[in-house]
Parts: C-alpha cells; structure tokens; sequence
C-alpha cells in the first residue's frame, strides 16, 4: 500500500471514526455523563409531574421526542445508517391509530401502540431491505424519496387520511378503561413517560446484549464484523425493523395524546429534526439522545413563546454554537464538565 | 395537443434549469469537499434578494444585478467557508448536517427580519416580459432567458472545469485531494474558491429563478428536497449530471402533473427510487 | 499425509485485461504452518479475499474441509472454520479488549441476536474471553478500550479474535506488520503456541518468522505461483532469488 | 381521577396562598394568539398579529382600568397537533381569558375541543371552513366563511351574458372543495354549470401543468381558490405565462387571488381579475382610510393591510366589545353570549355576529382589479349587503 | 555543495502509529540515492512523510535553509518536491497532457522536454488518465513530478508491477535523468540490482531505522551482506 493510498484509507475511514468516539464503551451508565444525565432526568419528570402542572403537557411532547430520538440513535448512532426520512415510520404510527380509531373504532390505547408499532416494522422491513443496499448520500436520499413518497399517498388518500385537512373523529378510550386524557395532560404525561420508560429500559438492556454488541461492532467496523462470521446486511435490517417500530409507536403516542393526525407527522422537516436532535444530544449515546431531545423541545418551547417571529434565529445559534465548542454534542460537554468537576475533587 | 406538449416542455425545462442552476453548485462543493451543506438554499434565496434589492431599491439594471448576485453571495460563501466550513471538513456528517441547519435557520430569521415573510420579485428588464413566438406557439420571453442561462451556466461550467488550469485543479483534487497537494495545488484555497464558486452560482441561481422558484425567506428549507434530489440523482462532483438530473425531474414533474394531476408528486419521488437503487452514485457520481 | 482442509482448484481472478490470480492451486493440511510470500503486488491479499469470500473468483474453487464453499458468504466460510485476520489492525477501537473477544465469542456461539443480557450466560462468555486473553499474554489488559494499547498489543488481540471463533484454517495477515522487533518476541511466542491441529497460512515479509515456522512457502509472483516448497527449497531456488533481488534485470 | 385532583389541588393550594392582584377593582385579561408565524405561511400570521396589536394599541384606553394582554404563540403553519398543544398550554399554563387567531382550519378544528373542555372563547380571526364553528359553542368567527365570499361571486357570474362556460381550480384541501362546491351550487341556482374541475397540492410550485389543461379546455371564466400568499402570485405568473387572459380566459376568484400584499409581484398579469371578498384596503369609506393610515403609521408605508389584517382587528374588537359590555363579571359562556350579540361598523364595512350561528354576517363586494394612481387596486363594484353563511343556510 | 535536503532525527507515521523512529539522513544538492530494504520496514512511509503526507511526530526536515516539516504537502511542493507515488496516482479525469501540466511551474523542464524523455506520452496526450498502461502511468507520474520542476525528486518504487521491457526502458530513461540533470533524486526500490546501479549512494531500511547507508559498491561487492540486509535468505542466518 502505498503512501497516499494509506493516508488515503485512513481519512476515509475517519468520518466513521468520529462518529464512533463519541462512543464510549458499551454498557449504558459506564461513565458518569450517561448517569448524571438519567439522574437528571428523573429529577426533572419528578419535579414536573409534582409542581410542573402546567408543563404535563410539554413533558409528553419531550417524552415523545425522546423515544422517537431513541429510534433514530438506534440507526444512526449505533449502526451508522443514515437517514433523513424517519417521520415516514413516526407518521405511519400516528396514522395507524388514528385511523384504527376513525374508522375502524379501535380506540384502546395499549393494543394501538402495538397496532402502530407493527404497522411501522412492516413498512421498515420493506423499505429496509432497498435503503439498506446503498450508502452514504445515495442511502440518505432513499430514505427521503421513500419517506416523501408516503407523505404523498398520505395526501392523496383523502378518504383515509383526511388529506392536508387532517384526520377528522379520532377517538382514544381512556387508558386500561380507567384514565382519561384531560386537558391539563396529566394522563398524558403519565402514560408517555411510562411508555418512555419502558423504552429506554429495553434500549439499556438492549445495548447491553450480544445483539447491542454486535450493531456497535458493525458501525465501528462493518468488514470486521463479517470476517468474525455476523451476517450484516441481516443484523442491519433487524435494527432498522426495529427503529422502525419505535418511531411507529412514538407517532402513535403523539396521535393518541392529541387526539389529531395532521399531514405533518408525515413531512420532511421532522425527519431533519429528529436528526438534529440526535445530533444535538450525540450520537451514538442513548442518553445523548434522551437529553437532545429534551434541549430542544424546551428550547423550542420557551424561545418561541419569547420570540414567537424570530425564535428560529436562537434556536440556530444554539445549534451552531454546540456544533462549533461541543463536536460531540451535549452529552459530550456533561462528560467533559465531570471530568472537570472531578478533576477539582481529587485535587 | 401538439402546442399543449410543446409547452409543457418548454415549462418543464425552465423548472429545470433553474433547480439546475441552484444545484450544480451543491454537487460540487458536496463532491469536493465532503461537505453536506443543507443551507445551499439559502445562499440562492440570498441572491434572489440581492437582485431584488438591486433592481427595486437600488434601480440598478438587471443585467448588473445578476452578475451583483453571483459576486456577493461568492463572497458571503467565502467567508463562510473560511471561518466555519473550513473547521468541519472530514467531521462527522451529523456535524455537518447541524450547522448547516443552524445556518439555514438563522438566514430565514434574517431575511424575514430584513426583508419580511412576504416573497420578493426582482424587477424584470423590459426586453425580457414579453413573448416570443416559436412557430405558432407564443411563450414568455422570461422563461426563454432562463432556458439559455441554464445552458450558458453549464457550458461556462463547463469551460471553466474542463478547460481552464482552476478547472483542472478543481478535477484533480477531487480525483485525489492528498496527491494534488503533492503536486503543489493548495487545495485549502481550491476548496474556498470551489465554496464561493458554488454558492455565488446558486445565488445567480435564486436571482434568475425568482420568476419560478420565488423568494421567500423559507426558500432555503422548501425546496431544499428538490435541490438534494438534483445532486443525489445527478452524482456529486459532477456538471453534467445534475444537468441531467434536472431535466429528467423538472420534464417529469411539468409533465406528470399535466398528465394525471391526481398523482402530484409521485413520479419525481418514483424516479428518484429507481434511479437511487439502479445507480446509489447517481447517473454521473464521482463518489457516493 | 491427511487430506487437505482448504484447497483451491485453478482460482482465477482478473478486473478486465488485468490478471490478479492466475489459475492457482493450493492445498492446505491440517497441522502445517505454510507461508505465503511474495514482492509486493504479487497478489497475496488478493488470494487471501478470494480464499475468504470477500472477493468472487473469475473462475475456479475453494474447497474447505471437503466442502465448495466458493459461491458461499464470506459468514458462512467463517463459520465453517476458515478464519482470517488483518494486515492494518481492523479492531473495534472504542470497546476493551475482553469486549472486543466476547464480540466474535458470542457470534461463534450463535449468540449475536440474543436482544437481552443474560448474565449468567455473560459470565461463561467472559471466562471463556479470558482464557483466550490468558493465552496470549493479554488477560492484564482485559478491560482496557483497545486504542490505548501499544500497536503490538493490538496485533494480539487481533490474533485472539481470530482464536475466539475456533477456526480450522487460519489466515495470518502479516501479523507482524508495524511492530518494533523488539515486540515481535511476543508474537513468535503467540505463534509457537497455536495448536497443533490448526492448519495456519501466513503472509508475512518478516523472512525471520516464516523461516522459522513455516514448514512449506509458496512464492507468489504476478498472481501466480512461482515456487513452493520447503524453506530450504525456497531459499536455495534461484528464481526466487531473482525476483526478490532484482537479477536478470541489466542495468 | 384521584391522582389528577391531588396534583390539582397541590396545585390550587400554591395559587391561594399567593396574594390577588389588585382585587376586583382593574382586571388584567389575557388573549392567547396562535397564529403562524415561521415557515412559508409566516406572512398571514404576521397580518393578524398586527392587526390584533393594531386595534389594541389605538384603544388602549377603551376599557378604563382593565387591561387586555396579549400573548402570541407560533403554530408554525397547517399543524393541528402543535395549535392544541400551544392551545392548552395557554388555557392551562397561562390561563388565558380568551383564544384566538388561527389560519388553518385543521388547526381550529383540533383547538375546538379544548376550548369546549375549559369553557373559553374561542374567536376566529381567519379560519374559512362553513362548518368550523359548530365544532364548539365557544366559537365565535369575525372573519369569514367559504361559501358566503364564493356563492355571491358564482351569483355574478350567472348573471354575465359573456361566460357561458366555467373551469375550476382549488387548493385540495377541505376549504378548496368548500369553494368548489360554494361556487358549483350557486351557479347552478342560476341554471348554469361548472364545466371542468381541478383540484391541485396544497403546495404548487408551478401552476402551468394544470393550467394548460384549463387552455386546452377553453372555458369562459376560470374560477380559483387558493390559500393565498405566493401561491397566488404563482398562479398569476402561470395565468401569463400560458397567455389565457389572450386565449379569452377570465380569470374569477375568491379574494385570496387578488390579495393585496402580493399584487405588486402579480404586475398587470392581474389586471381585469374578478373577485368576491369582504374586504379591499381600497374600501371607500373614512373609517377604513383612517384604518389603512393607522397601519401604515404603524408597520411603514411598504405594509397594507389585507383581510386577515382586519380579521385580527375586528376579533380584537369583539373581545373588547365583550368586555366592556360584562363589566368586570367575564365568563366563558358570558363572553361568548356577549358576542353572539356584537355587532360594530368595520373597515370592511357593517359586521354583526349570528346569534343563531356565531358566524359573521358582512357585506360581500364583486371586485375587479384596476390600476389607480398607478397601483393595482381591488376597486369595488358591486355590493351583496349582510351576506350570512349560506353553508349553514343549505344544511 | 551544500545539504539540499536534511532529515534530523525524524519519528513519523500514520496516527498515533509511529512507523519512523529515530532517522537522519543528508542530502547534497544534485546527488543521487537509493533506498531498499524489504516490503514493510517503512521506505513509502519515509517519501511520504518528506512530502508531508504521514504525521510527523518529531524531528526537522529542512530544504536548504527552509525548514518543511510543519509545511501542508502543496507548500512542500512548491519549496522543490517533486512526487512520483508508488501507486502512480494519476488523475483519472484529466487527459494526459493536464495531468501533465496541473502542476506545471516555470523551470528547466517544459512539456516538450517531458515528450522528448517518453514520446509515448505525446502520442497519449489526448487520453483520459484512467486509459493508460500501468508503464505510460508511469512515464506520466515521472513527467508531472519533473514539470513541477523539483530540486528533488522522490520515486517510489518506480519499477513495481511492469512488464521486464518497460522496466528497462524507464530505467534508460531514469539513467538519462540522473547523467544530464542537476536534480537531486531519491529512488525508494526493491530491486537491490537496479537501486544499486542506480545511485552511487544507497541506504537500506530496516524496520523503520536505517540499517546501512554508505557507497552502492559495498554491497554490489558483497552479495552476502546485501542478502542479509535484504534478501529472502535473511531468515537462515
């Protein structure tokens, strides 16, 4: 090999080589950031759930967020696939339930989580299959064209979808037939962060498995993983199958808490969105994600009811200024602020 | 019929050489430098305004406007590219995809601020607002003019990539950017005039598409899909490619809508599909 | 002598007019330490992707254990014993070294979809990891992110990747590529070590270690074979000779 | 739900130990705006909110000690999820006394329920759709309804010797196949018919597509609804482009066509288009002179007012209306009983609410665009006085 | 004559990998070298890193009084590298004659004089880089590192891969190169044969140090000693 071709093979490899910095060891909770943030966290539901009455409502929309960030970190911060379509699997959850509850009167709660959840994994495993056979921009473009092409048939089925006008006469039963959603979003608070809490518990577990293993072995070495035997293109296709269904059951959560499907759960900028949250958090972290996601749902909340005109501006600046002082997103500014912190201590 | 067909064409083609114009620039500075920049649009929709300011405000002529546009958004890209772009070279493509996004985010904000949410029209040269006829068929003169800027665009790309010593650098460095330096080409430089040369482009772009396209301050973000589907069908650190692309795209949209409206945009979506799965690299791509 | 465990029959390979294998046949028995050498761009990695799969042959077969595997996924030729490592280190850098081990441990077992930690199961695995480590000097660094050991260290664990999947046939890649030779004493240790009924192919240009070990060379040459025997064979053949110093070239 | 009231109570118990404001004697009411005011739609949003602002600042001192706060919240265009959240979190977090504002239909529809649940009112300042405001008795609507801006304009048309044939062209969402049927049955109620129809993305970039298709047809008139802002430009743009007016095409619309802000992009391609509106910035009267001054004082000489201006202005009024006329003792169901009997001289002239609809009862004006003073102006030219929604009418 | 070029205890490599470690050598202006040693002890890694493609984690590389080491590659160029990879590295989207002239800089070497060294090419000069034979890619690379005009040369193993006529007529070619020009040239090459009739200095590498650096006759004198440094039989003794 020569000289040039050598630097060559290693800056090509390098992309993948940053991303994968950002990640630190297996298990969740190995290092202090991924515990003062779950720490945090907790703290803050807590806190809400106690004296935040009138935030229950943004708890269950960050909530939401969160587990649809879980998702896209499962793809792209674990198993490097990229994707800039990801409300498509979002959208058709909350579609799902509403649709299973307006016109087919499926109105329980639990049963449509799982009802959306499947649906998305169906159109996940048929999606999968052909983004799963290109990279880099060809496969995040896939991901787009698929992802547009559904907002399309979502706007046309009219009959269905109730078009751009939205999804008229949905209906959520009150859960286990007990808890109804009020509108001081109290229930929806609950069952979302249940819901949430639930989810992150299987991604822990998850990432603590072979299986967990074996992703993060194919996005730090793709080549590697197959000469240890893993068949990749299988494992992949599981993961995004699985992605899939989580960003299904987060878009029902969100159907079923707002009793409404609009036609943008389905549109382009929630799947730039979600990715940006991913990368605002760090990718790679589940944690990174589950703070992502609360940063900029609370961001977005509070510098638009300051600045309802121009709050994109601040928001942009926030973006720009993690991206150039914090290359590895939020979580990578707790870790450093710990160290800090724990450099003092032992000084 | 045959009028009907021929207008349509000649529409579908001036859609596309404007998604073209606005593009190209995209595809090269994505094929070059590796860098994922999602706010082109807004470096379009910057020499949209420029053209606006200098026709309306300013009383400046057109055909000054134009070449106003290209100069200062090549500029602003420059600068852009200099102090931040340049730092995020081989970074992590999220990383990219976040500043660029924040970068989107706060041009709206200014243009909006500047400029306010309702859409901006340039003023139009009296020579260009009529009609020409081409046989029996009348049509605006102005989308002629956006038809012979696009070709003009691409052949003086053209001209420029393949016949100038800029050119061949630009080709060399995106073959093999470690060699070229090897040879003495400073690519850091190559790579700030590449960046200028593409938005400068884009924002001739915006001015001579804001008959089409109009220029609004959310430019940037909603036609941002059409413009990656240009350079991801298209094939980056190519010129005929998005060329291409853009033909293909624009004819089928102009085309399909007439044909069976009730279908929208499926086609553009469908043919992106296939093309993405015959060809992930795109028709011309350098690299995926 | 045993029947081979990995043969192949006139494996041929060529992009367009350029030729990079050349009808090769090579046989491979259990128990034999053969080195594989040749100047540079002779085609020795080539030979060894055709051999793994990572690359489809133009024609010809790869017969391993009796079996053609040749139409086969490069998983399915690992998981029927034949196991390669990697001349530039191929590790999973941000995760330790007993993570690293357990990683290919779990897909040997079969256990690389299991979605949910069984920590029993884990503290099988980890023993088992361990006695891997322990077997090649590495078990004090066990729970070290493998970029911060030293490049020879990393060149082991790439060797205890390759253990962990039991191979039949395993494929050396230069194994002491990039080590200081005062490290290459571990690597020698490590090799001298490996069990008996193991058949081992090793590209290396560290004339040292295939001397010692190898008891066949083969001497591949634009694709080709040029020689094979025994080091005593290889070393006293003037073909070889030449090739390696240049003669019959006039300057 | 046990677990609701005690996080209630927790809750109320904080609020009782906190002093009253002020007692009884000036109450400080609070209006919560949810219009859009980022992405493409930003400019309607814009236009409500200054009309809202507008009105409150020139009758600041209206109601004596009390004070109306505004507080403006940004559902980012068609997204109902967002408005309900946005919605309930101003009933909930900041107790707004009233809602308002809304472009979108599917955005009120989805607001509706809240309001109902916590007994606000709910005043809509844009939101077309007939039947929007049977989704609560909370809603009151100022600004107006599809089928009574469309079905006096097809009256028109009907009556015009010289168009025999009529193509359509909507947006395809509930308030475009609202006009379409508006203008479909009131043509009909005068023995004509539509002769083609076509319903296009909510989103076009280009309208030449469909358009062609209208040449290709030949009809007399093409009757248009769009959503407004640039896609209405685009529209004209396309109109030119293909030459229909030359072809022998009028083009009729809804107001939206002709909206005034975005005129001076239409150029002369606009010139000639007949519209049916409730309101023109060009409305000859005092009142609505001193209104356009006051808004150009306000927000520059660049800024006119369109119909969604005087949406926000006049929903801003019947609040104030309704304060005033409660005299300190405001309740959702009063100030929605109060309104429902509101009734005011606009700058788009006489307004009154339906007691029996909560739906506005206006003048509706045929208009056709002309150019005074060298500006393309909406000059009225024929009146339909105290137009109520024909949509409930027919229902 | 002065020292043109100057390695001072140089330690470099690809990362945190250090593949150099501990190597100086001198270089007088105009003079010839030959470097060999076996596959892998680090010959590409030392070109490399004199033109500034490897990190550099210490030591001076100095041209002349100019001190290079902290130099991007293009500004190492420009002081007076000139670059022949092992890999050719030919620009497959020019033609031949830009390839030839993307790195052209004012000096002794112009393109006729590159045409007249390997005809060949003129009569290529129309075709894309990605249509030539490996031995014209050669000529090519020779061609475009001598029209950047170079105090000094860098080849990395320039024989590698070609057909026994092509190899002779590049080398006649090399040969006429180092009689009839000032330059100054470094030849990394595995053929001992060729690097030694090549240079009347030659440097052998041994895992990333330098094993031998002294007059080319030594070792054509001792074929013993040139096998042991290099040879295949290394391992019997």
């Amino acid at each position: 090999m020569s000289g040039i071709e050598r630097v060559k093979s290693i800056s090509a490899s390098y992309p993948g080589a940053a991303a994968s910095s950002t990640w630190r060891g297996l298990a969740m909770g190995r290092t202090g950031g991924d515990l003062a943030i779950a720490v945090l966290l907790g703290l803050g539901a807590l806190a809400t759930l106690l004296f935040g009455e009138a935030y229950w409502l943004l708890g269950s929309q960050v909530a939401i967020t969160m587990i649809f960030a879980l998702s896209v970190d499962l793809l792209v911060g674990f198993a490097g696939i990229v994707t800039l379509g990801h409300a498509v699997f979002f959208g058709l959850g909350a579609y799902t339930v509403g649709i299973a509850s307006a016109h087919l009167g499926w109105t329980e709660p639990l049963s449509g989580l799982l009802l959306a959840g499947v649906v998305a994994a169906l159109l996940g495993a048929v999606t999968g299959v052909l983004v799963l056979r290109t990279r880099g921009l060809g496969q995040l473009m896939l991901t787009m064209a698929f992802a547009s092409l559904v907002y399309e048939i979502a706007n046309r089925a009219k009959p269905v979808t109730g078009g751009a006008d939205g999804l008229q006469g949905m209906v959520i039963a009150p859960i286990l037939g007990l808890f109804e959603f009020d509108i001081f979003g109290l229930t929806a608070f609950l069952y979302t962060l249940a819901v949430l809490v639930a989810v992150v518990g299987l991604a822990v577990l998850m990432t603590r498995s072979p299986y967990g293993r074996s992703l993060v072995g194919i996005r730090e070495n793709r080549v590697r993983m197959q000469a240890i035997g893993t068949n990749v293109q299988h494992r992949l296709l599981s993961i995004y199958v699985m992605s899939a269904a989580l960003a299904g059951i987060a878009g029902a959560l969100l159907a079923q808490t707002s009793q409404f499907v609009g036609l943008n759960v389905l549109h382009f900028s929630l799947s730039g969105e979600i990715l940006i949250i991913v990368a605002l958090g760090g990718a790679g972290r589940l944690w990174g994600a589950l703070l992502g996601a609360l940063v900029f749902t609370l961001f977005k909340d509070r510098l638009s009811a300051l600045d309802p005109a121009y709050w994109y501006f601040w928001l942009g600046l926030l973006l720009a200024v993690i991206v150039l002082f914090a290359p590895k997103g939020l979580i990578g500014l707790v870790d450093r602020l710990l160290s800090i912190l724990h450099r003092k201590e032992s000084l | 019929m045959i009028t009907a067909a021929l207008t349509i064409l000649f529409h579908g083609l001036a859609f596309a050489m404007v998604l073209y114009i606005v593009s190209v620039g995209l595809g090269i500075t994505m094929g070059l430098m590796n860098f994922a920049n999602l706010a082109h649009g807004a470096f379009a929709a910057a020499g949209g305004y420029v053209v606006v300011v200098a026709t309306r405000s300013l009383g400046l002529p057109f055909w000054v406007a134009l070449p106003a546009a290209f100069v200062v958004v090549a500029l602003a890209g420059a600068v852009v590219e200099r102090l931040v772009v340049r730092t995020l070279y081989g970074a992590d493509e999220l990383r990219q995809v976040l500043f660029s996004i924040a970068l989107l985010f706060m041009a709206i904000a200014g243009f909006t601020a500047a400029f306010g949410p309702l859409q901006q029209q340039p003023e139009i040269p009296a020579a260009l607002s009529g009609q020409i006829a081409l046989g029996d068929v009348e049509f605006p003169s102005y989308r002629a003019f956006v038809i012979a800027a696009g070709v003009a665009i691409l052949a003086a790309l053209w001209l420029l990539i393949g016949r100038t010593r800029i050119g061949m650098r630009i080709r060399a460095a995106v073959d093999n950017r470690n060699m070229a330096e090897a040879i003495g080409v400073d690519t850091r430089t190559l790579f700030t005039l590449t960046f200028a040369l593409g938005t400068g482009i884009a924002g001739l772009g915006g001015g001579i598409g804001a008959d089409i396209l109009s220029i609004t301050p959310t430019y940037g973000q909603e036609y941002l899909v059409l413009f990656l589907i240009v350079v991801a069908v298209g094939g980056l650190g190519s010129i005929f490619g998005p060329f291409l692309a853009a033909l293909c795209i624009g004819v089928v949209d102009v085309a399909g809508k007439y044909l069976l409206p009730e279908f929208g945009a499926f086609f553009i979506y469908g043919v992106v599909i296939a093309i993405l799965l015959a060809k992930p690299a795109g028709l011309f791509g350098v690299r995926s | 002598m045993t029947a081979a465990i990995l043969e192949t029959h006139a494996l041929h390979k060529s992009f367009g007019a350029l030729t990079v294998a050349q009808n090769i046949n090579f046989s491979l028995e259990p128990g034999t330490f053969e080195a594989l050498i040749g100047p540079n761009g002779a085609g020795k990695s080539t030979f060894v992707n055709l051999l793994t799969g990572l690359i489809p042959p133009t024609s010809g077969s790869v017969i391993l254990d009796g079996q053609d595997v040749t139409a086969l996924s490069i998983e399915s030729r690992v998981k029927r014993g034949m196991v390669r490592t990697f001349q530039i280190n191929t590790l999973f850098n941000s995760l330790t070294v007993a993570e690293n081990v357990i990683l290919a441990l779990d897909e040997h077992h079969g256990q690389g979809w299991r979605p949910l930690p069984s920590p029993s199961r884990r503290r099988i695995i980890r023993e088992e990891a361990y006695e891997i480590l322990g077997r090649l000097g590495l078990d004090a660094w066990g729970n070290r992110e493998v970029k911060e050991l030293p490049y020879g260290r990393q060149r082991l664990v790439e060797i205890a990747i390759a253990l962990a999947l039991r191979p039949k046939v395993l494929l050396l890649d230069e194994p002491a590529a990039g080590i200081p030779s005062t490290e290459t004493g571990t690597i020698i240790e490590v090799l001298e070590s490996l069990a008996s009924d193991l058949a081992v192919l090793i590209i290396e240009h560290d004339m040292d270690l295939v001397f010692r070990f190898a008891q066949r060379i083969t001497v591949l040459v634009q694709g080709a074979v040029l020689a094979r025997g025994t080091p005593d064979e290889i070393a006293n053949n003037d073909t070889v000779k030449a090739v390696y110093l240049g003669e019959g070239i006039h300057a | 739900m046990s677990l609701r009231s005690l996080m209630l109570g927790t809750a109320m118990a904080t609020a009782a130990i906190l002093p009253l404001a002020d007692g009884a004697a000036a109450k400080a009411y609070k209006v919560g705006l949810v219009v859009s005011l980022s992405g493409p739609t930003a400019s309607l949003g814009q236009q409500i909110e200054r009309g809202a602002k507008l009105y409150q600042s020139l009758h600041k001192n209206g109601l004596g000690d009390d004070t109306v706060e505004l507080i403006v919240r940004d559902d980012t265009g068609p997204a109902p999820d967002v408005a309900k959240r946005l919605a309930q979190e101003l009933v909930v977090r900041d107790k707004v006394d009233v809602l308002a504002g809304i472009i979108f239909t599917p955005n009120a529809n989805a607001i509706a329920p809240i309001a109902t649940q916590a007994k606000v009112p709910f005043v809509i300042m844009n939101a077309a759709s007939w039947a929007t405001t049977k989704a609560s008795p909370y809603i009151v609507r100022v600004s107006q309804t599809l089928p009574q801006i469309t079905v006096p304009l097809a009256q028109w048309a009907a009556k015009q010797p010289d168009i025999k044939s009529v193509y359509t062209l909507v947006s395809d969402y509930a308030p475009g196949i609202e006009a379409e049927e508006a203008f479909a049955s009131g043509l009909k109620e005068a023995g004509k018919t539509v002769t083609a129809s076509v319903r296009v993305p909510v989103q076009s970039p280009d309208f030449v597509p469909f358009l062609q298709k209208v040449k290709d047809a030949k009809p007399d008139a093409l009757y248009v609804f769009l959503p407004g802002g640039t896609q209405s430009t685009a529209l004209m743009k396309a109109y030119q482009s293909l030459g229909l007016k030359e072809a022998g095409v009028r083009l009729i619309g809804s107001g939206e066509v002709a909206v005034e802000d975005e005129l001076p992009n239409m150029g002369d391609a606009a010139l000639g288009v007949v519209t049916g509106f409730h309101y023109s910035t060009s409305h000859d009267s005092k009142l609505n002179a001193d209104f356009v001054k006051a808004w150009q004082a306000a927000y520059g000489a660049d800024s006119v007012p369109t119909f969604m201006g005087v949406g926000g202005y006049d929903g801003m009024a019947a609040i104030h209306g309704a304060i005033k006329a409660l005299k300190g003792k405001f309740t959702g169901e009063a100030a929605v009983e109060a309104m429902r009997h509101w009734s005011a001289e606009s700058p788009r002239g006489p307004i009154a609410i339906d007691p029996d609809t909560r739906d506005i009862v206006q003048n509706i004006y045929i208009r056709r665009v002309e150019k005074v003073d060298g500006a393309l102006r909406n000059v009225e030219f024929e009146t339909f006085a105290a137009v109520k929604d024909p949509g409930k009418a027919a229902k | 004559m002065p020292d043109d070029l100057s390695l001072h205890k140089i330690r470099a490599g690809y990362g945190a990998t250090v593949v150099l470690e501990d190597l100086s050598f001198d270089l007088a202006a105009g003079s010839k070298l030959s470097i060999i040693g076996r596959n892998g002890v680090g010959k590409t890694t030392l070109l490399a890193t004199i033109m500034g493609l490897t990190r550099l984690h210490a030591g001076r590389i100095g041209l002349g009084d100019l001190d290079v080491g902290a130099l991007r590659p293009n500004r190492r160029a420009k002081a007076g590298f000139g670059f022949v990879p092992q890999q050719r590295e030919i620009f497959p989207s020019l033609t031949v004659e830009e390839n030839l002239l993307v790195g052209l800089r004012p000096g002794a070497w112009t393109l006729a004089r590159v045409y007249d060294l390997f005809p060949r090419l003129r009569e290529r000069r129309a075709n894309m880089g990605n249509q030539l034979s490996g031995g014209e890619q050669q000529m090519l690379a020779f061609g475009r590192a001598l029209l950047t005009n170079p105090r000094v040369l860098l080849l990395d193993e320039p024989f590698e891969g070609l057909a026994p006529v092509i190899v002779e007529q590049l080398f006649q070619a090399l040969l006429r190169l180092r009689d009839e020009d000032q330059l100054s040239i470094i030849m990394v090459e595995q053929h001992a044969k060729l690097a030694l009739a090549f240079a009347p200095r030659t440097m052998v590498m041994s895992r990333g140090r330098i094993a031998f650096d002294g007059d080319s006759g030594t070792l054509i004198d001792d074929p013993a000693r040139l096998d042991a440094l290099c040879g295949i039989g290394g391992g019997l003794h």
